[in-house]
């Protein structure tokens, strides 16, 4: 059965149909890219599928359990991890605190618990702050646990992004373009990062990225997607291939 | 650090030598007067500080048990909110060591004010303060002005008897002590009188509100012979005003709050023809009310407000009481209670708004005048009604 | 020289968006500033702009005088600088009409508008349909072209352009490029572009940069640009 | 003390005072105040001040300077004299606080860093008391000596409580909540209701419905009771905010607070515009420091736990933390329940020490006040709220000769912390207890 | 319920809420424009006020009053009103200069609290100067009351409204018409890349202060007249209502805040009649001074169901920290 699995996905702005008919069967730890031209939908189909939108037609699956119009924070806790292609963070936070506040589904000492400090909040937090610093480790900032986000490189903050995105245990995580920006050296080391979490945790993973090589690379399968619609779904190859993504990735060839 | 060791030791070693005594003996009294300077009403303060102070200048010393003493007043500024006058009041007793305190004026400050006096066993004089937990239970705090559940049946009586009013209007402010109060006091004067319901409009209003149009339009519509307003002179020309537009040609009844200075200067041709009930009429006044009318218009350019009237007699009956003492012995603590024990005993102070006594609450009982605005504008004597 | 910039350094906190980077623009050229997204294209552009601030060392010359001693508003109204921000950002609220009305608030010549006005309707008829409607509502092509249109309104020394084919069908793409082809030459104004389509904007200019990273990786003129094997990998990242 | 240029100072009085603990800190509080019990009166004659300042000298100099002030603008009359005071008042305290403090702190560096190191292996409780105990010792022996400082602290001790319980919402969820003195009203009504009608005899509430004698019971109960009911009162505020942020929510709480006090103005019952009088005096100085020590206790652990940290993600970017699992509506729902009751405790606490309310006590004056200080400390931060609500209450105090002025005096200053530190003094500084009650390095020493 | 009454209180409720609206409109003018909460503005109003009072006295010095003036009432109050508001102007300029421009980039709280502050210092300022009593405004029109058919109107409050009514019209043609305008329009809607269009941002923040500051001047003038009776104060209570009715109307939308200020002013008075009927309807007994709590419970529900306000475009503006 699919991990993941979407069915006649379509979403308007207003009139604007902004995504249509978009359909998606995820099978676990795949890797599966994103790709198309600026403005044509893709963070859409993220923010659709991680509940930020309400889709206006369609169903979503996961692990064959209906989260169509769930709200964003049960979504992730059932095991949707994201990042943002610009950079989401929580300005006034330390690198560790993005970490543990992505915990916050798995806490249950309660409120009671926060004001009074019982035992169990402490040995809660200690937990997760455990597992915070193993996630930062991970992805090889785990010496900045204690900064504040805004001081940190741009190669970092991409990579505090992913740890966060990781603690809420994804069974899919959503890579959006995670190496916008990124010099050529930090981003062969984002790519052995998503390498290294695709082969140690086993995790399915689903990348919007500009980068052909990068994609044709990493990607099991890919999906192009113009103007809301999915032109073309195949292996890297079939799509390396395929005119009509050229055309719509790299501009007609000729101008006349 | 050594140095400075021994230097807090030779200090403290000289400190004991000299007696505290000798500088504690001092022949001034201290008077302490918790004011609004600042906050939404600083014109209370201001009036009760330019009739302190003109006291101050006609009677800088006074003579206790042969003694004479220099009179020294303290303005604490209150800032008319509860918390800074208990903050003031405290000042004053515990640190500027006052004989005796005149204010806080408004009721929502004298009443946490005067728990403090109270509790420091000083006697407080709020010459303004209508509302009964001032001085309830609180044998060291008095009041300068008489009580809502008098003026009340005053206007009631007189709006009955000399304009004939059968059906009456109250408009007062809602979220404010005094008005609420007397109108309350009225309502049921009224209502004795004439029968349940002939209060035929009770509106009301917040303070800060200048709009009264739509409360003026449910009196005109209910047909009442007499509109009572026991508002500050500040909101009468407003309120006399929309009377005046909204149709409303019946005569208007006030109370003591009307009786400022300014308030004709703000209210103009409006407010002639109308009555208030207050404490004396200041024209044709004689005798120290006329003494002290002048002498204030010719210090601060205007007839004085109730609250300057009430803050001289306040102050008047309180050196009275300190004088009648027969002397203080220089131990505040002591003299503060020979203090209150001398006030209770005051017979019929002649103050400029009527003779003065205390009930055992600390209230006065004195006469009130109703006063009538005439065409020159002057506040004249209509009739007096004594308790 | 029309614009020469040298060693342009812009950073966002401890971002190095910009790390030296030196280009010119010459009278009547079209340049194209090319790479992947986040290359720091666009941040040339704001510099240019005066809209970001930029770091010390940086130094800009526009026709021998020095950018950076100009306002944001004045680099339009006195050095005839008009910028095509990334997603047009009109003013939604404003009509046609009035955002291209707007975008003379400072010109000096006003005799001159209404021909101006009639320039760019008969270089976007379909603007002229549409001058009472909200730009809001305008489509995605139609916003472009009022994009240019304010900008031509607004100045043209130079034009910088940032991403004018985000979004467009490739049909408009090209209308849209022809008609900043005309207004290059019936103007003689200068177009700097930035443009993710590669190709299309290489057919289009006279001399190309590319830029990786915040650094400028290749220049020259388009056709070399367009022949060379390292542009297609510098674009394509990696 | 040879260094005649800055750096040389500085670094002389980093070394001297580099590594005291807050131990040491609060041992040389305690032993300037019993100095100053000892000899504060007689120094003070010896500086020829008419009194012991109560202050640390403030008030005594604002006196001068107000009596400068009146003498220039309102040809008052001067004496001289008085212009000893100042230096006078500045001698008093360098003599009575700096000097003793400074020394204390320097002298007992070693022993109380070996004592705070002792107590840090301990659970946090034990050092907690420690410092408390100490803490209290010193302010109670403080405001001991006169009932005008004793009100001082009461007051500003509740308005700490009240700052921090506004920058729950203000500054860690970053809201702009204007609803609080609304809260602080509710408190203190349902408080005042609870003492004044089941104890007390009073003419508007009638008589006292039970008699028993548990009084340590009744006003922690009184406080609960009064907090909680601002909670639910919060209710109202905080079910829009899952709807509106910002500015909308800014109006709907202002439209709330008029609502309350309308509320309490109407409401016969209660007083109306009279409030209520007569509460019982339960309100003492060991109790309020006891309850504002568990409100900063409870509210600092709160904000430092994801739970509070939640707020913060709200604030900075609320779909990143909805993509995060963070429950938004539940920690935004947390936030205003929270500030609420704190808020209600303080109001039940001011109820009780002046012992009388009115609903024109909780209106937008007070708004103005608690923004103040809020603001003026900083934002999300402990530290901060305690020195806004104790700056502004204290200078607030000692500007209190200059009547008028100092309503010049204290915006002009907030204008320039809001131009020079936009979100005020000490913002974003987390309030580690056992980090600021754990050993000091000293300067010279390597760790 | 008579029509009269009604009619009655609707007159009422224009004026009051010509008040309002012009007072909003300032206030609603910096809110889009610069996207901060110039709670300095109620005591703007106040200024304008007392400067109007000021300009009045002193022309009616000049030219002399009652039947051996120079020139008729109506002349001096145009006259006065020009005058004051170009002088609020000013304060309006200075406000901006020292309060608001160096905090643009602050949060926007921090920039609240500045303009509280300037609030307070305004009025103590007034204190200081002026000593704090209240000051009557010189009636500069004779007054007149009219009885159409027992609805009582008068000539001020006729003038009033008209005269606030065109005031809202004059800015509208500006704000529409002409390219200042435009460029308001424009900042309310992406104050970021108005400098690309060659529009200098500093003079349009200073004109919005300015024409905001005019317009409290002149609400200012025309409360004078109409309630005689100026206290330092006066602007605090009025501000913040203001403010609520700015918001009411949504961001970018000065009409709406116009619309929302007279809603508002309808709001409080109407609650009043409203109340009476209800009363006789279900033999209740409910008092005129639930006004408050009724009212703004009103303009609760309304937010609560139109969270972005009357007119205003849904936008998520977080407060800048």
């Amino acid at each position: 059965m699919a991990l993941l699995r979407v069915e006649h996905m379509t979403h308007y702005f207003g009139g604007l149909r902004a995504v249509s008919d978009y359909n998606l069967e995820m099978e676990p730890g795949q890797i599966l890219g994103l790709i198309g031209p600026n403005g044509a939908g893709k963070t859409t189909v993220f923010n659709l599928l991680t509940g930020i939108y309400r889709p206006s037609e369609g169903r979503i699956l996961l692990d064959g359990e209906d989260i169509t119009g769930l709200a964003p924070h049960r979504i992730a806790a059932r095991g949707l991890g994201r990042t943002f292609q610009n950079l989401c963070l929580w300005r006034h936070m330390t690198v560790l605190d993005h970490v543990r506040m992505a915990h916050y589904a798995k806490i249950s000492y309660g409120l009671l618990g926060a004001f009074f400090g019982t035992a169990e909040r402490y040995r809660q937090e200690a937990e997760i702050e455990r597992r915070s610093r193993e996630l930062l480790e991970l992805v090889g900032i785990g010496h900045l646990a204690d900064q504040g986000v805004l001081n940190l490189p741009y190669g970092a903050q991409r990579r505090v992004e992913m740890a966060r995105a990781l603690a809420v245990e994804p069974k899919v995580l959503f890579l959006d373009e995670p190496t916008v920006g990124m010099t050529p050296e930090e981003l062969s080391q984002m790519m052995n990062i998503i390498r290294q979490l695709h082969e140690r945790l086993g995790l399915a993973i689903f990348l919007i990225e500009h980068r052909l090589k990068m994609v044709m690379e990493l990607c099991h399968r890919i999906q192009t997607l113009v103007f809301g619609e999915v032109i073309a779904e195949g292996t890297p190859a079939e799509i390396q291939g395929n005119p009509q993504v050229i055309e719509a990735y790299l501009g007609k060839e000729t101008v006349e | 650090m050594r140095k400075g060791r021994l230097l807090i030791a030779v200090l403290l070693c000289a400190g004991l030598v000299i007696s505290p005594s000798v500088w504690a003996a001092s022949d001034v009294i201290n008077i302490g007067f918790p004011i609004p300077l600042t906050g939404d009403n600083p014109d209370v303060g201001a009036s009760s500080k330019n009739a302190a102070e003109m006291y101050l200048k006609k009677f800088p010393t006074v003579d206790v048990g042969g003694k004479t003493y220099k009179l020294n007043f303290i303005y604490e500024d209150n800032e008319f909110k509860a918390e800074s006058a208990v903050k003031a009041l405290t000042k004053l007793i515990t640190e500027e060591e006052v004989l005796a305190i005149i204010g806080p004026q408004a009721s929502a400050q004298a009443v946490p004010a005067g728990e403090i006096a109270n509790n420091n066993a000083t006697p407080m004089i709020s010459p303004w303060s209508t509302n009964p937990n001032t001085t309830l239970n609180r044998p060291y705090v008095f009041r300068g002005c008489f009580l809502d559940p008098f003026q009340g049946p005053v206007a009631a009586n007189f709006v009955t008897e000399e304009l004939g009013a059968k059906k009456a209007a109250v408009l007062y402010d809602i979220a404010s002590d005094y008005p609420k109060g007397l109108a309350e006091f009225f309502k049921q004067a009224f209502e004795k009188i004439h029968g349940p319901g002939s209060v035929v409009a009770f509106e009301s209003f917040t303070t800060g509100d200048k709009d009264f149009s739509a409360q003026m339009a449910n009196i005109v519509a209910s047909g009442a012979d007499v509109l009572f307003t026991p508002q500050y002179y500040s909101e009468v020309p407003l309120i006399v005003r929309a009377a005046k537009e909204n149709g409303f040609t019946k005569p208007i009844m006030g109370s003591d709050s009307w009786g400022s200075g300014d308030l004709m200067g703000l209210c103009g041709d409006d407010c002639k023809g109308f009555y208030f009930s207050t404490h004396y009429a200041a024209a044709g006044a004689k005798g120290a009310t006329k003494e002290f009318i002048d002498e204030y218009t010719a210090a601060y350019g205007k007839t004085p407000d109730d609250v300057a009237a009430l803050t001289w007699d306040s102050l008047g009956i309180m050196i009275q009481a300190i004088q009648n003492t027969g002397g203080l012995s220089g131990n505040i603590k002591a003299d503060r209670t020979k203090v209150k024990d001398a006030l209770a005993a005051i017979k019929d102070y002649p103050g400029i708004t009527g003779k003065m006594t205390f009930t055992p609450e600390g209230d006065p009982i004195k006469c009130a005048v109703v006063v009538k605005i005439n065409e020159e504008g002057k506040f004249a004597f209509h009739e007096s009604v004594c308790p | 020289m029309l614009l020469e910039v040298e060693n342009l350094r812009v950073s966002y906190g401890q971002i190095k968006a910009l790390q030296g980077v030196s280009f010119t623009v010459d009278e009547g050229e079209i340049i194209t500033i090319i790479g992947a997204n986040g290359a720091g294209k666009s941040t040339a552009l704001r510099a240019i702009s005066r809209m970001v601030p930029v770091e010390t060392g940086t130094r800009m010359t526009y026709r021998g005088e020095d950018l950076l001693g100009f306002a944001p508003d004045k680099v339009v109204s006195r050095l005839g600088i008009s910028h095509v921000p990334e997603g047009r950002r009109l003013f939604g609220n404003l009509t046609v009409m009035e955002n291209l009305i707007l975008a003379c608030f400072a010109r000096k010549d006003r005799d001159r508008i209404p021909a101006d006005l009639q320039r760019v309707f008969n270089l976007f008829p379909r603007l002229q349909e549409r001058r009472e409607q909200k730009a809001g509502t305008l489509s995605g092509g139609e916003q472009q072209m009022l994009a240019i249109g304010r900008a031509f309104m607004s100045g043209r020394r130079m034009m910088l352009l940032d991403e004018p084919s985000m979004g467009l069908a490739p049909l408009l793409m090209l209308s849209v490029f022809e008609a900043l082809k005309e207004i290059n030459q019936q103007e003689g104004t200068a177009i700097l572009l930035v443009e993710q389509n590669a190709r299309l904007a290489l057919k289009f200019a006279q001399r190309g940069y590319v830029l990786e990273t915040g650094n400028l990786v290749l220049a020259g003129s388009s056709a070399e640009l367009m022949d060379n094997p390292e542009i297609k990998k510098a674009y394509l990242g990696g | 003390m040879s260094g005649t240029d800055h750096a040389t100072i500085a670094n002389f009085f980093r070394r001297l005072l580099g590594g005291v603990p807050l131990l040491g800190w609060l041992l040389g509080f305690l032993a300037a105040v019993l100095i100053e019990q000892a000899v504060g009166t007689p120094l003070a004659q010896i500086l020829s001040l008419p009194k012991m300042p109560v202050l640390f000298g403030i008030l005594t100099i604002s006196k001068v300077i107000a009596a400068v002030i009146n003498a220039v603008f309102k040809d008052a009359a001067f004496d001289p004299a008085i212009l000893v005071h100042v230096p006078a008042a500045l001698a008093y305290l360098a003599l009575v606080y700096l000097a003793p403090i400074a020394a204390v702190a320097r002298i007992s560096a070693r022993a109380s860093n070996r004592a705070a190191t002792a107590m840090g292996r301990w659970n946090l409780l034990v050092p907690a008391a420690v410092h408390l105990g100490l803490m209290y010792a010193a302010l109670h022996t403080w405001a001991g000596m006169s009932d005008y400082r004793l009100i001082t602290l009461k007051i500003t001790l509740i308005a700490v409580l009240l700052t921090l319980s506004l920058n729950i919402i203000n500054g860690y969820m970053g809201e702009f909540s204007c609803s609080h003195p609304g809260f602080m009203a509710v408190g203190a009504y349902m408080s005042s209701l609870f003492t004044v009608g089941l104890f007390v005899d009073d003419k508007v509430l009638g008589k006292a419905l039970v008699v028993f004698s548990l009084d340590f019971l009744n006003f922690p109960l009184a406080l609960i009771f009064g907090g909680l009911c601002a909670s639910v009162a919060a209710l109202l505020v905080a079910i829009p905010s899952f709807k509106t942020r910002g500015d909308y929510l800014a109006i709907i709480s202002l439209a709330f607070l008029f609502i309350i006090k309308s509320l309490f103005e109407n409401l016969q019952g209660l007083g109306g515009s009279r409030g209520i009088a007569g509460q019982p005096d339960w309100a003492a100085l060991p109790v309020i420091f006891a309850v504002v020590g568990l409100g900063i206790w409870s509210i600092n652990n709160f904000v430092t736990s994801t739970y509070g940290k939640a707020l913060n993600a709200v604030r900075d970017d609320e779909l990143a933390a909805e993509a995060m699992t963070v429950n938004t509506r539940q920690a935004k729902m947390t936030a205003f329940l929270v500030g609420a009751f704190w808020a209600g405790v303080a109001g039940g606490l001011l109820a009780h020490v002046l012992r009388y309310i009115n609903p024109a006590m909780f209106g937008i004056q007070k708004l103005a006040e608690v923004l103040a200080m809020v603001y003026f400390g900083g934002l999300n931060s402990v530290y901060g709220s305690i020195v806004g609500a104790v700056s502004i209450g204290l200078l607030g105090e000692a500007l209190r000769p200059l009547e008028i002025l100092k309503w010049i005096i204290i915006p002009l200053l907030l204008i320039l912390v809001m131009i020079y530190r936009p979100t005020g003094l000490v913002a974003f500084r987390d309030f580690d207890l056992r980090e600021a009650m754990g050993p000091k390095t000293e300067p010279g020493q390597r760790k | 319920m008579s029509l009269n009454f009604f009619m009655q209180n609707l007159i009422n409720a224009l004026q009051w809420g010509s008040f309002y609206a012009l007072i909003a409109l300032g206030y609603s003018m910096v809110y889009s424009i610069l996207m901060l909460f110039n709670f300095a503005h109620g005591d703007i109003f106040m200024v304008g006020a007392y400067i109007g009072l000021g300009v009045s006295l002193l022309l009616l010095k000049i030219v002399g009053t009652g039947a051996a003036a120079l020139v008729p009432g109506w002349l001096v109050l145009v006259v006065t009103i020009l005058i004051s508001m170009f002088l609020t102007a000013f304060v309006g300029i200075i406000v901006e200069r020292v309060g608001y421009r160096p905090l643009r980039d602050a949060p926007r709280a921090s920039a609240a609290i500045t303009g509280l502050m300037i609030g307070i210092i305004l009025e103590t300022a007034n204190i200081l100067f002026l000593g704090g009593q209240r000051l009557a405004f010189p009636q500069l029109i004779q007054s007149h009351t009219y009885n159409i058919g027992g609805v009582f109107i008068t000539n001020k409050k006729i003038m009033i409204v008209i005269v606030s009514i065109g005031l809202m019209i004059a800015l509208h043609q500006f704000v529409t018409r002409t390219r200042w305008g435009m460029a308001m329009r424009a900042m309310a809607y992406d104050f970021v890349v108005v400098p690309l269009v060659g529009v200098p941002l500093n003079t349009i923040a200073v004109m919005t202060f300015a024409i905001g500051s005019a317009l409290a001047a002149a609400a200012g003038i025309l409360f004078g007249l109409a309630y005689p009776v100026l206290d330092p104060y006066m602007g605090v209570s009025f501000g913040w209502k203001a403010f609520v009715a700015a918001i009411l109307g949504g961001r970018g939308s000065i009409m709406g805040a116009c619309l929302a200020g007279f809603m508002l002013g309808f709001i409080e008075i109407m609650t009043v009649p409203g109340i009476q009927i209800l009363n006789r309807l279900f033999a209740l007994n409910i008092g005129s001074n639930l006004r408050d709590l009724i009212a703004y419970s009103i303009v609760l529900a309304i937010l609560v169901f139109r969270p972005h306000g009357l007119f205003g475009e849904p936008y998520s503006a977080k407060l800048r920290l």
